[in-house]
């Protein structure tokens, strides 16, 4: 299978849509000229034209609420948000439109619009630019939120988004552009609201999303020399929450990490281990155990801000708490 | 017009009592006294043409051809309403006759016209959205990203200010640098006019002048100056104006200005006005019946309309379901 | 001890601390002629005049912001939302300026802000202004989350907001501000960031804040007369969140119900629940149980309204679950 | 200001090397050829007027009297920075200067300008907070709440937008449907004006002007028009305007038009400029060595300067603080 890069995956699936689908329409900040601020756009504007591939104002309340708007009227947007940080500014676009039109008008029109925001905190950015507040998101029923943590889910589900009738907050990671991996031949569509198992193991579970799959990946590499078989488990959306897989893992491993890269309170891990127990209390031979960010502002010096985010080693020691 | 304003008018004053007897629940905005806008303005669309409001939408709904028992079905929550009863007063719909809300989050519909405009446009069709909006929606950012990318990108949107004066209880002058909503325009170098809002007549032959306007050149900005006769919704103390001024604008109320105008014109007499008043009470005596006698949505259908796509099935084995978690 | 409404308590916490602090100042949407939407700044106009009660134009970025930056120049300024579901149009004044200035700029100056924003279903204004996201806000270091349930926390925490150097999200509830209780005589004064122990019980502990504080104390009556004497916990604060009065009950009765307004998935029960096996794993003889919003937006219509919201039948089945 | 414009423009260039060696990381916007802007403008200001701006804040910093030490030391991530080395490129501020920031958010620091101006009016001074922000920072709501706030309230506001024709990589005339930005000021009834934003001599004088009239009527908006000769952040691919462009704006250099005025005058002669420019070579590179040998923050100071006051003693006790709950 063909090696891609999150980038070309993303951008693959974003050109094929455009290519088999003239309801797609591409709209956010430097898109077009620039190419996309992460190239991921890049070559969209002289291939499909200013009609199609759209440089907006930096305004992104009416991004999104334009968005909005289009796919009342049919077609299927998507929205480009450069960083998650901004869409603080569409929030209530997002939560209060995306999410709400379809069921407060009783179903008379489906909202098939797909929001892409990049996430994820390591680039020293300073507080307001490095957040990943993906499970505020997934709070807000009407929306479905996903967050790939390799190529051929970013490009898989990013088609199934687009192709979607519903809204999709497609969450990638500033850091992962680079990631490389393989990615099937042809039509690659995979579906949202399902979770993956990325790596088998008997030992313990490990779930987790987005960056941190790469990160918990090495740490289960550095396991295995020890002996230890992590199993991880990839939610891939976090809306719907798919914990099947992660369940019946734990039920076989009797032990459960949960890695996130945002903060811990009210965060991804804290619904996950809520769930674990609620579903799998007798198989729970040790606490579960939350790996998440500190609870700060992540700080724009380099050593500090490491400090603040979720390393491999602070997965090995949450899994020695387990074991 | 006329069937339809007094339409409005007699539906709102019964969906009042409807309210104080608790058969209506949470906000209730009136439109009384604004009636000749919306009927004005709509008169003149084409059928391709949307529309879109605020919470403040009854009177629109009726003029874009809702039917007075779907709305009153609505009001009550029943199944048989415009939005399933889901939606209630603030969130009437129906978008096979292109209207697409009643939206209650000040402001945030503009950027919702915007986005079904720039569709229209991408298509190729000559269809124009109207979006009707308050004087104080003129003051919150959507306004600004609205009206400007509406301009740079040359969306055929014809903006309708309803000014009555006042949002909530502040004072156009307290709450705007500018007391002529017109005038914000100029700060986008779009198209503008303030017209008078109480004589359905002049507002139609402004409407049809944007709407043109629209049509060939782009976004204009219409400033339409009404007056709301009654509180800003059910139980406003109104400590914000004085019944004076109420009274000395319920003078030209947009109804007996109407109904002047046209007992002046020499085809219609008097008495066939006031059979047109006895054919709408029956009609909003009927819409009742048909409400009260229409059936609540069925328990399941919280669940319902939500997504448009069913969950992947694993999902349903999640027992959690069982606790509640409906669609998540 | 003197019986208040709680609109009356918050309406004399603002009063007094005005009448204390030149550097208080209110502003936000009728707050002033208008007397408050919901009647708690009634009077404060005459009394205090335009220059300390300002009425604000719709733009709920500019209320909060405004707010901030006269927080940074030394006022105690309380902003007040009209709902908490315009809190997501002023998001990134919340989340990125008020909870994040402070750090980011190394401590130079404070951020003495208070944003009072009213949450809450059950009136049928249908999905957009019925919202319950008190959780979302938690996820934020930086901010403060308050939200009492009754008049004396509402009092006293409202206080110590106005008086705090830090920025506090004060949750009040549109359905409790007919509810009464005693109030302490004198100054009233409660801390933020500890929960409290509202009702002793030996056989269960019932974690709960704000409406649902009341909803459960009705559920324990009933239980009472089943001979099954409920423990219940008053967050008060959801960050900074005080586990430990709930660590404690626990630990005794080995049984824990959560019970909160907003919706299941991603809320303030995940994390207490979370957190409850973290500290105190070996003392669960039963699954923990979670009492929470259907997870949709919410209808117009009352029955279907009632249906998602969690009521007092929905905690006794809940504890019928964990005995 | 002879000097702190070179200060400006030696201290970004060695700024720019220390990012290509990944001394400094993150985002770093250089304020090259803006630099009359900053100078002209903040000449004027006095001591109790509060100064803010966006994240493009080297050469406002700088002309706020933060010394080239404090500014290095910031941008390589140190405990003697402005901000203790959490802010970095995009948030310094010193406000013992009245310099409340370095601002990343577009468009979020003009409702904090609003706030700044409220509390200085309601204590009764007659402060002025100067407000920078760029083109593409006006077509976003804050924008539109700030200046419609400035004017019912009457805030002592001077709001000063640089105009260098682009927002990253979009045009004042692709992003905004004026592309006079000052024509934005008519929708709120805000004096304004429009100038020259490359001669600091130009700009002095309109900074005078419009300060006083905020001093005496309130709000006012000055557009000047300027131009950024470096990318927009280190990496600009620069497909949105030509070399050429580029180079026509490079003759008219802020700092060589200053220099002609200097040297046409008859006090100063050219060897005192040079001897002015090898005096800031100093100061750089003395900025450099400082920056260099400051130590790094202490691994504690993650947890420091969240919160002003301490939580309540029994958080501690829950034993999550172990699992690094740090402030929560
Ligand atoms: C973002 C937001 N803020 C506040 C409110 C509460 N609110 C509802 S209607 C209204 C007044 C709107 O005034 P205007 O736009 O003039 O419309 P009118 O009611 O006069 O028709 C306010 C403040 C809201 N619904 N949305
Ligand atoms: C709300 C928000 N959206 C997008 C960005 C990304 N961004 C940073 S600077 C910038 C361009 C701003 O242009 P302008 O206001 O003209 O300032 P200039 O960079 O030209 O000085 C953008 C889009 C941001 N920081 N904040
Ligand atoms: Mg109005
Ligand atoms: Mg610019």
């Amino acid at each position: 299978m063909p090696i891609l890069t999150m980038r070309e995956a993303i951008s693959q699936a974003l050109w094929e849509e455009m290519e088999r689908d003239e309801r797609v329409i591409i709209l956010g900040e430097e898109v077009g000229v620039w190419g996309g601020t992460y190239a991921v756009t890049k070559g969209f504007y002289d291939h499909f034209g200013p009609e199609r591939v759209l440089d907006t104002p930096i305004a992104e309340g009416v991004i999104v609420g334009a968005a909005n708007g289009a796919a009342m009227a049919g077609l299927h947007p998507v929205a480009e948000l450069m960083t998650i940080n901004f869409a603080f500014l569409a929030m209530d676009q997002i939560v209060n439109h995306s999410a709400k039109l379809r069921s407060m008008f009783g179903g008379q029109f489906n909202m098939p619009v797909v929001i892409r925001a990049v996430g994820g905190g390591g680039r020293q950015l300073g507080a307001t630019h490095s957040q990943t507040p993906d499970a505020i998101f997934a709070h807000f029923p009407g929306l479905k939120v996903v967050a790939p943590g390799t190529p051929q889910d970013a490009k898989g589900l990013l088609k199934t988004a687009i192709r979607s009738e519903d809204p999709v907050l497609f969450i990638e990671h500033a850091t992962l552009y680079q990631a490389k991996g393989e990615v099937a031949e042809g039509e690659v569509l995979e579906p949202i609201g399902v979770a993956k198992i990325q790596r088998p193991g008997r030992d313990v579970t490990i779930v987790t999303y987005s960056k941190m799959l790469q990160v918990s990946l090495q740490a289960a590499e550095q396991l295995a020399r020890q002996g230890i078989e992590a199993e991880i488990v990839d939610l891939r959306s976090l809306r719907p929450l798919d914990m099947q897989p992660a369940l019946d893992s734990f039920r076989r491993t009797n032990r459960a990490v949960i890695v996130e890269e945002g903060w811990r309170s009210f965060g991804v891990g804290a619904e996950v281990s809520a769930r674990l127990y609620e579903e799998a209390f007798d198989y729970a031979d040790a606490p579960i155990q939350r790996v998440a960010q500190k609870e700060v502002p992540l700080p724009y010096n380099r050593e500090l801000e490491q400090a603040a985010l979720p390393q491999v080693d602070d997965i090995l020691a949450a899994v020695q708490r387990v074991l | 017009m006329y069937h339809e304003m007094v339409l409005v008018r007699r539906l709102e004053e019964r969906a009042a009592t409807l309210y104080q007897e608790g058969k209506i629940g949470g906000f209730l905005h009136l439109y009384i006294g604004q009636e000749a806008v919306g009927t004005g303005v709509i008169a003149v669309r084409q059928p391709q043409d949307r529309v879109i409001t605020a919470y403040r939408d009854h009177g629109v709904a009726l003029s874009c051809g809702i039917s007075a028992r779907a709305v009153m079905a609505e009001l009550l929550g029943k199944a048989t309403g415009t939005s399933k009863g889901k939606g209630g007063s603030m969130h009437l719909a129906d978008v096979k006759r292109n209207f697409w809300g009643g939206h209650a989050i000040v402001g945030a519909h503009l950027p919702l016209a915007a986005g079904m405009a720039l569709a229209d446009k991408y298509r190729g069709s000559d269809a124009v959205t109207i979006c009707f909006f308050g004087d104080g929606a003129t003051n919150i950012g959507y306004f600004h990203e609205s009206l400007n990318l509406s301009m740079i990108w040359h969306l055929p949107v014809l903006w309708v200010c309803e000014n009555n004066l006042y949002g909530m209880g502040t004072s156009v002058e307290r709450a705007s640098a500018v007391s002529q909503i017109r005038q914000k325009a100029e700060g986008y170098g779009m198209p503008n006019e303030r017209g008078e809002g109480m004589d359905v007549l002049q507002v139609r032959q402004a409407a049809e002048r944007s709407l043109a306007a629209v049509r060939s050149d782009g976004p204009f900005l219409l400033e339409l100056v009404t007056y709301r006769f009654r509180g800003h919704s059910m139980g406003d103390p109104e400590r914000y104006r004085t019944s004076d001024e109420v009274q000395k604008w319920q003078e030209n109320d947009p109804i007996g200005i109407f109904r002047r105008h046209l007992s002046a014109g020499p085809q219609i007499k008097a008495d066939e006005l006031d059979a047109e008043e006895a054919r709408v009470a029956d009609e909003v005596e009927d819409a009742v019946r048909f409400a009260e006698s229409s059936p609540a949505p069925a328990p399941e259908e919280l669940f319902q309309d939500i997504y448009a796509e069913p969950e992947p099935p694993r999902l349903g084995s999640v027992s959690t379901d069982r606790q509640g978690q409906g669609q998540a």
